[in-house]
């Protein structure tokens, strides 16, 4: 049982050098895959010991004693890693070109994992910049400006999360999550930490996961880097690793959520600091979907959408109620699940097809109609049709959010799925529907391995959507207390309920009833596309008939007042003049002739002689 | 699972041939109401049954492949179950299981069926009212949300058939000052649902002629227009449920029924259509106002 | 073997850098080699030393001429001393094999001969305990720096070689007045009985006299405004000779400027200097990290990075907390590695390609692999990135900075290794993923050598456990003023 | 014609006995008038939607989809270039559909009997189930004609659909004598140079 925790962080990360080691096609999809499958099988395996108690593992490493813990809590984020991780392996089988890829996937699958695991700031901090890093050399491989971007950022997020471990130990002289929680919560009556420093420290732990989270202000490295990197690895990409940025959030309430509420005190009702986290996500969930509405690449859309889904998570962790972790915990599933499941079946347009504009696309559900299927049932999960995983998760955020009374962040979730439903039925024209653009005629059916992996990330989608009690039960004993009750099909809270069961029997019924009045009529005859109406002219094969670029056009003319400030100029402007200070402070130290130099020498001396004598 | 009591199936095929039946006349009456405004005689009240007897009777019918089946199918299949779940009158029904998200939810879904199908026709046309319902859609989203956050946060929770209870007790929602205004932003947004005049883009007739159902013909007309007839009564009876404190028999539900409609058709009669960026940009200035101020109050 | 034969490493490169001109004259090829076997010996001795200091937890303490300490010179190898005189033993010897190839400019004895003298100056700064040897140690180091940087006679290395001379000179003229202060205080040079003395001499001689000694060897150990002729004077001079600049030079300048520090601890406006070192140090970081962000030329690239990584120990050991001076030391270990890795692939690319521009660099990785990856594993440990061995150490020096109370400082730090990151990723960039070209052939002692170097990096990266006791033992020797003091057998004679 | 429209001919006929009536009373008082107006009649149309003359009464509704539309109003003088839209819409119109012609010109050319351009007698390319005289005829004409139009459809005489079906054959020699072989694909690419 001790080194099981061992295998399950580290195995992936073998793997990765194994595959890297032995680049030879057949060898390394197969190393690879075991390397994704083992965690899978320990997580299954310890599953019934997590419900009772925690397995924990201690190793010192370079004077730091790290500890590994696996309790209920990161049991679930560990599952919902691994899940991502077995349909990201099968997906890269059929997309990975070289061992460089398998390699640095599987680092930040192992990373991803530690940093759910660790319990000890160092090992976490560790993990996390290993994380960042494989994910950034996955980047780095196609596009050089995307991935510095998205390194710069997450990098200026883990040294203000090393900022914030240093103020800490320095204040607790601790490393470790428990005395620290322990300590920070005497501090309350002794006042070691000050407002102002506990208020700087909630900052830099804030932008730390906020980054990694792609919260509003933060999130402009997310299409670029989502985009560029291999696609079926994106699924991952996006499905695991924003949930470490959301675990961080979790973490900042477990560590110091008592010793904020004693510095901030409350603001209507809410927690303050819990209160600021819900406006973050809240705003991320607006403009993220209004942005994705607006896309032209299939990708960016989708990384979009993935940051405007995590800013559920954030809304859901800010309103702060138990309720609203449960929703935030159900939604961290559901979101890897169907966000993963987009982003395979986008990895194999791309692969099939090699386009990744929406112009380009079109009329490929005949083409490739298992993946349509499983896009069809990624749409409906995440705009939140009922039968669906995407539905459930997102009720209980409602719930959470409309019962702690914050109506204006609630109103803010309606915006955002409005918006959702917009840009994924946006994807479900552009993409699948109305007439094929010639060059796309041979397309075949996406490789097989892709093609089970998706299966994989359908199933829950649909099994979770059924029977949301399953998640929601595990999540009740991760807290310890009845959040919600129920049983496997419905959910009850203090003030709704919702069966899933009977909403999707009463679906069936209705579509059976409407399926019959169809069937009654005349029987169909099939004509090709070309049959339109088309105020009476004749319409011939060459014709493209479908409006695939500015689809929204008049939502961009009702935003454009909005449409003109954006984030990620303002960062790019930053790096610019960053750049030109460097340049001219360079120019002006280390300007070559001796004579300066000798008069910095008597600078320092004149210091030294009044610093002396003072 | 369910033990198939035979109560509810009755009732449930009792109620789904009502709410179809009156869905009918509702629309009769829509048209019926809008010629006498413009002292015309007008079409008799059932015409629209006619009309869909007539569609189901095309001798032939054409289909664009088996998502253009399919959408008709889902849009009426999911009505059917958003209407399922509204606490018609004394009839429980399923309300008991479903709350007030759910229903919002499940009356969205059919926007999804009749987009599924009119993408799949291929015709420009139906290409752009797509683009145009769902931008009415988002529009109306925000709005639509905070007159519903505002109701909740008044009566405290979410469950139709308790709202309606503390209704009767406590007296309908509107005459709650801040859930008045929270009425008005519904109306406005009610008027965008329907897809009557102002914001009736969606399927504008002089510009992109049936705008999404402009491919469809025969049975496949007959089921969108059965369709909306549902959704006509399903989203009557929950404005009903909502505001105007839901009815213990049928009757009195259905006058509540026809007086919104009535006032929706006013309007309608009315007002000139909406370009869909004003529409846009009109639902994200006043009636998101009203609604802000609606849930500040009731906070 | 009892201690005094510890007094060789000093002994040996004195004894056979005059012997070169000898060998010169038996035979020129014969020259190359014998360098090589000399710091061959030199890695068995200093690697003996080691072993015995470590072993029996005891410093070897090498009394000149039989004479006891105050009136003799001593010798004091403690931890630190025993550890970095292997380090510099070994990064000579593989410098000297590199020098083989890359050196081809003509009096290669007077190079031989200058490498030697350059090596002995470094060990003595360390290994001395008397602050007067210790100026004639700097003076051996300094002056060999400079005939060494203008070595490939080209109109720049003159350049640099000039202003490194004059900086140099100012710096050691001061040290050598801020001596026969504290001399003419104490009345003694022998470093243990200054420290006993310290206490209690005039505070104003105490303060300049200190103030002095430190600004002396902070134009070695390249603080903030007094290292302007670093990037130039490594730029300029050979490959081999840049990376023992960067790999124990300069450290030596910093190990006897903190040896002084912790020495005078007694003296009343101590924690001042320390502020002020600590000023100096960030400043050195930031602005060298900036200076480096639009560099073209790799090597001056490299050379600015190493002078912030420099500074960030001179900031670790300025900040007066025994984890700091832990931090720090271990943190010249990690550097000393990776910097040696970083010069020794950018200079055999300079060589084999002709240039160490960034345009030389594109698509190394098809051209030169073995080398590319050596350079890319160097640049990835610089940037800090987890499973490589500075990680380890920067966590450690952030750890005591804020530890310490100087949490602007390590905030400023932290920016600037976002700088450093950024650089270091274009560079690997453009060597993996931009251009291309056939295959060359590359030498294989240098590939091994290279491939050594990469696995000591992995395994303190990986492991780290060792290394961190070795540096504990190590800052421990140097913050620990009171052992070393009884360590010294004095005469007791004098005030 | 293309091979497109052979598929057009196999559909079977599914009659439903039973409802026949109830279908024919339904088809009767629900009209929907395809909104395609040819010539100089098109004006005619709208005043029987006003207060006055109202055929909604009648059930009747201008739609602008052909695919839900029954009655195709040619109302005035067709040329071969509308007559090619108005073959192209009457197909895709689907199976009860009648044609009423308004005005003389498409009976019998009338004013412009000996113009080149003008489609002499309308009935050799489409069936005509009413026809209503006059050079462009009043509303109270024009609402007769749909009185008869009605009747028609009651009593099942109203087949001008089942008359183009039978012999498709006849109509499309007529057509491709005025228009040449295949004239969809020419006319569709002539319409591409402009996009």
């Amino acid at each position: 049982m001790i080194n099981d925790l061992m295998i399950l962080i580290f195995a992936p990360l073998v793997a990765g050098i194994l595959a890297w080691a032995f680049d030879v096609r057949g060898i390394r999809e197969a190393i690879g895959f075991i390397g994704a499958a083992i965690p899978v099988v320990i997580l299954a395996k310890t599953y019934q010991t997590v419900l009772s108690n925690s397995i924990n593992y201690t190793i010192t490493v370079g004077g730091f004693k790290l500890i590994f813990q696996l309790t209920a809590l990161n049991w679930y984020f560990a599952a919902v890693a691994a899940i991502v991780g077995i349909a990201m392996a099968l997906g890269m089988i059929s997309t990975s070109r070289s061992g460089y890829e398998w390699l640095f996937a599987l680092m930040s699958y192992t990373g991803v994992l530690g940093v759910f695991l660790s319990q000890d700031f160092i090992g976490f901090f560790l993990l996390w910049e290993l994380m960042t890093f494989a994910s950034f050399m996955m980047v780095l491989r196609n596009n050089r400006h995307e991935s510095l971007k998205y390194f710069v950022l997450s990098v200026i997020g883990a040294y203000a999360m090393m900022l914030g471990i240093a103020i800490l130990y320095a204040k607790t002289g601790a490393l470790d999550f428990a005395t620290i929680r322990q300590a920070l919560y005497m501090d309350l009556s002794i006042g070691a930490i000050s407002k102002g420093e506990s208020a700087l420290l909630f900052v830099l732990f804030l932008t730390a996961f906020g980054v990694k989270a792609g919260a509003f202000p933060l999130h402009v490295w997310a299409p670029g880097a989502y985009s560029e990197a291999n696609q079926s690895y994106t699924s991952f990409f996006s499905g695991a690793l924003s949930k470490a940025g959301v675990y961080g959030i979790l973490l900042l309430y477990i560590l110091m959520g008592a010793k904020l509420y004693a510095e901030f005190g409350t603001f209507h009702g809410h927690l303050t600091f819990a209160y600021v986290i819900a406006w973050i996500g809240a705003i991320t969930v607006v403009v993220a979907s209004f942005l994705a509405v607006l896309q032209e690449d299939i990708r960016k859309l989708f990384a979009y959408s993935s940051v405007g889904q995590v800013g559920y998570i954030l809304l859901a962790f800010g309103v702060g109620t138990s309720l609203g972790f449960a929703g935030g915990l159900f939604h961290v599933l559901s979101h890897a699940v169907f966000k993963g499941l987009f982003w395979l079946v986008t990895a194999a347009i791309i692969l099939q097809t090699g386009k990744t504009k929406f112009k380009d696309m079109g009329g490929l559900a005949e083409k490739m109609p298992f993946t349509f299927a499983m896009g069809l049932i990624a749409v409906l999960s995440l705009s939140g049709i009922p039968p669906m995983a995407g539905f459930a998760s997102k009720w209980l955020i409602y719930e959470a959010a409309i019962q702690a009374h914050m109506p204006l962040v609630a109103g803010a979730i309606f915006l955002g799925s409005g918006l959702a439903f917009a840009y994924v039925v946006r994807f479900l024209y552009a993409v699948w529907f109305g007439q094929r653009p010639s060059d796309l005629d041979n397309v075949k059916e996406a490789p097989l391995p892709l093609l089970i992996g998706m299966a994989i990330l359908a199933i829950p989608n649909i099994l979770f959507g059924v029977a949301p009690g399953l998640v929601t039960e595990y999540i009740n004993k991760a807290f310890g207390s009845e959040i919600v009750g129920g049983d496997y099909f419905k959910l009850v809270t203090p003030t709704g309920t919702y069966n899933a069961l009977l909403v999707t029997i009463v679906l069936v019924l209705g579509l059976a009833i409407a399926g019959l009045v169809f069937l009654y009529g005349a029987t169909t005859r099939k004509i090709p596309v070309t049959n339109t109406y088309q105020s009476g002219n004749p319409v011939i094969e060459d014709y493209n008939l479908s409006i695939r670029r500015n689809f929204y056009k008049p939502l961009a003319e009702a935003l454009d007042f909005w449409l003109k400030y954006s984030w990620d100029r303002f960062y790019e402007r930053i790096a610019g003049i960053a750049e030109d200070f460097a340049d001219t402070l360079r120019q002006s130290f280390y300007n070559g002739n001796v004579q300066s130099y000798s008069w910095y020498l008597a600078i320092v001396l004149l210091i030294l002689a009044l610093w002396g004598v003072l | 699972m369910i033990g198939i009591d035979w109560k509810i199936v009755l009732e449930v095929i009792g109620m789904l041939i009502y709410a179809t039946f009156m869905g009918f006349i509702f629309m009769g009456i829509e048209r019926k109401a809008m010629a006498r405004i413009q002292r015309r005689v007008g079409p008799p009240l059932y015409q629209p049954i006619l009309d869909t007897l007539k569609l189901l009777g095309k001798k032939e019918s054409v289909s664009h492949g088996l998502i253009y089946d399919f959408g008709p199918v889902f849009a009426l299949g999911a009505t059917i179950t958003a209407l399922l779940f509204i606490p018609i009158a004394n009839f429980q029904l399923f309300s008991s299981n479903a709350d007030l998200i759910v229903v919002a939810y499940l009356l969205e879904v059919p926007m999804l069926g009749i987009m599924l199908g009119a993408m799949s026709s291929g015709n420009p046309y139906s290409a752009v009212g797509v683009q145009r319902g769902l931008l009415t859609m988002v529009a109306m989203q925000l709005p639509y949300g905070l007159a519903l956050i505002a109701i909740v946060q008044h009566w405290g929770s979410f469950k139709l058939s308790e709202i309606v209870a503390l209704q009767s007790v406590h007296g309908w929602s509107i005459t709650v000052p801040a859930l008045l205004l929270a009425f008005i932003v519904f109306d406005i947004v009610f008027q965008a649902m329907l897809g009557l005049e102002p914001f009736d883009i969606i399927t504008a007739p002089a510009e992109i002629s049936m705008g999404p159902m402009l491919e469809y013909g025969g049975k496949h007309a007959a089921l969108l227009f059965t369709q909306h007839a549902v959704q006509l009564f399903a989203e009557t009876a929950f404005f009903a449920v909502l505001f105007l404190g839901g009815a213990s028999n049928l009757i009195e539900l259905l006058i509540k029924q026809i007086a919104v409609l009535f006032i929706a058709i006013f309007v309608a009669s009315i007002y000139p259509r909406f370009t869909i960026d004003q529409a846009a940009k009109f639902f994200w200035k006043w009636p998101t106002i009203i609604g802000i101020i609606a849930v500040l109050l009731t906070v | 073997m009892n201690g005094q034969y510890a007094a060789l490493i000093i002994a040996l490169p004195l004894v056979s850098a005059f012997f070169v001109p000898v060998i010169k004259a038996i035979s020129k090829k014969a020259v190359m080699p014998f360098l090589l076997l000399v710091t061959l010996a030199q890695v068995g001795i200093a690697g003996w030393v080691f072993n015995e200091v470590y072993t029996s937890d005891k410093p070897i303490i090498v009394m000149a001429g039989g004479w006891r300490p105050p009136v003799g010179i001593n010798l004091y190898i403690g931890h630190f001393a025993a550890l970095f005189v292997l380090i510099i033993a070994v990064i000579s010897f593989f410098m000297a094999y590199f020098s083989i190839k890359a050196v081809k400019v003509e009096p290669l004895d007077k190079y031989a001969m200058l490498f030697l003298l350059l090596m002995l100056g470094a060990t003595g700064m360390i290994a001395t305990g008397d602050i007067f040897n210790l100026f004639v140690f700097m003076e051996i180091t300094a002056i060999t720096a400079y005939a060494l940087t203008a070595y490939n006679k080209t109109g720049e290395a003159a350049e640099a070689s000039m202003k490194y001379m004059i900086l140099g000179g100012i710096g050691s003229s001061f040290f050598l007045i801020g001596i026969a202060l504290i001399y003419g205080a104490t009345g003694t040079l022998n470093m243990a009985q200054i420290a006993q003395l310290a206490g209690n001499i005039n505070p104003t001689v105490a303060q300049v006299g200190l103030a002095l000694l430190i600004f002396g060897l902070a134009v070695e150990a390249e603080l903030f405004p007094l290292n302007a002729w670093a990037p130039d004077a490594y730029q300029a001079a050979p490959h081999p000779i840049t990376v023992m600049f960067s790999a124990f030079v300069v450290k030596a300048g910093l190990y006897a400027a903190a040896r002084l520090l912790y020495l005078m601890q007694a003296v009343s406006t101590w924690h001042s200097v320390l502020r002020l070192l600590v000023i100096m140090a960030v400043l050195t970081v930031v602005v060298a990290e900036f200076s480096a962000l639009r560099q073209r030329d790799v090597k001056r690239m490299i050379a600015y990075s190493s002078i912030s990584q420099v500074g960030m120990i001179a900031f670790a050991l300025a900040l007066g907390s025994q984890a700091g001076v832990d931090a720090g030391v271990f943190h010249m270990v990690n550097h000393a590695i990776v910097k040696a890795l970083l010069f020794l692939g950018v200079g055999y690319v300079g060589i084999k390609l002709g240039g160490t521009t960034l345009e030389d660099f594109e698509g190394l990785g098809r051209r030169m692999p073995l080398t590319a990856f050596a350079i890319t594993v160097g640049s990835l440990s610089a940037v800090g990135i987890p499973l490589f061995n500075i990680f380890w150490s920067k966590v450690r020096i952030m750890l005591a900075g804020v530890s310490a109370g100087y949490t602007w400082g390590v905030a400023l730090i932290l920016g600037a290794s976002v700088v450093e990151a950024v650089y270091y990723l274009r560079l690997i960039h453009r060597i993996w993923f931009a251009g291309g070209g056939e295959r060359l052939s590359e030498s294989f002692a240098l590939g091994a050598i290279m491939l050594f170097l990469v696995a000591l990096i992995l395994v303190i990266g990986f492991y780290p456990n060792y290394a961190w006791s070795l540096a504990q033992k190590a800052g421990a020797d140097i913050f620990d003023v009171t052992r070393y003091v009884s360590n010294v057998p004095l005469m007791g004679v004098g005030a | 014609m293309s091979e497109r429209n052979d598929d057009f001919i196999t559909y079977e006929l599914q009659e439903f006995k039973l409802f026949e009536p109830l279908f024919r009373w339904a088809r009767k008082k629900s009209l929907w008038i395809v909104a395609f107006c040819t010539g100089c009649g098109g004006i005619e149309m709208p005043p029987l939607a006003t207060a006055r003359y109202d055929f909604e009464r009648f059930g009747i509704m201008p739609n602008p989809a052909p695919r839900m539309g029954d009655l195709f109003l040619i109302t005035g003088y067709v040329t071969p270039k509308t007559l090619k839209r108005i073959i192209i819409t009457y197909e895709m119109m689907q199976d009860p559909k009648y044609v009423m012609i308004h005005g003389s010109c498409p009976i019998n050319g009338g004013v412009y009997w000996d113009s080149y351009n003008v489609v002499k007698q309308f009935d050799k390319y489409l069936p005509v189930d009413v026809a209503i005289a006059g050079c462009m005829p009043r509303p109270e004409a024009v609402m007769d004609g749909i009185m008869e139009i009605m009747r028609k459809i009651e009593s099942g005489k109203a087949d001008g659909w089942k008359r183009y079906r039978d012999n498709y054959e006849w109509y499309k020699k007529n057509q491709d004598e005025l228009f040449g072989e295949g004239w969809r694909e020419k006319e569709g690419k002539r319409w591409l140079a402009w996009i």
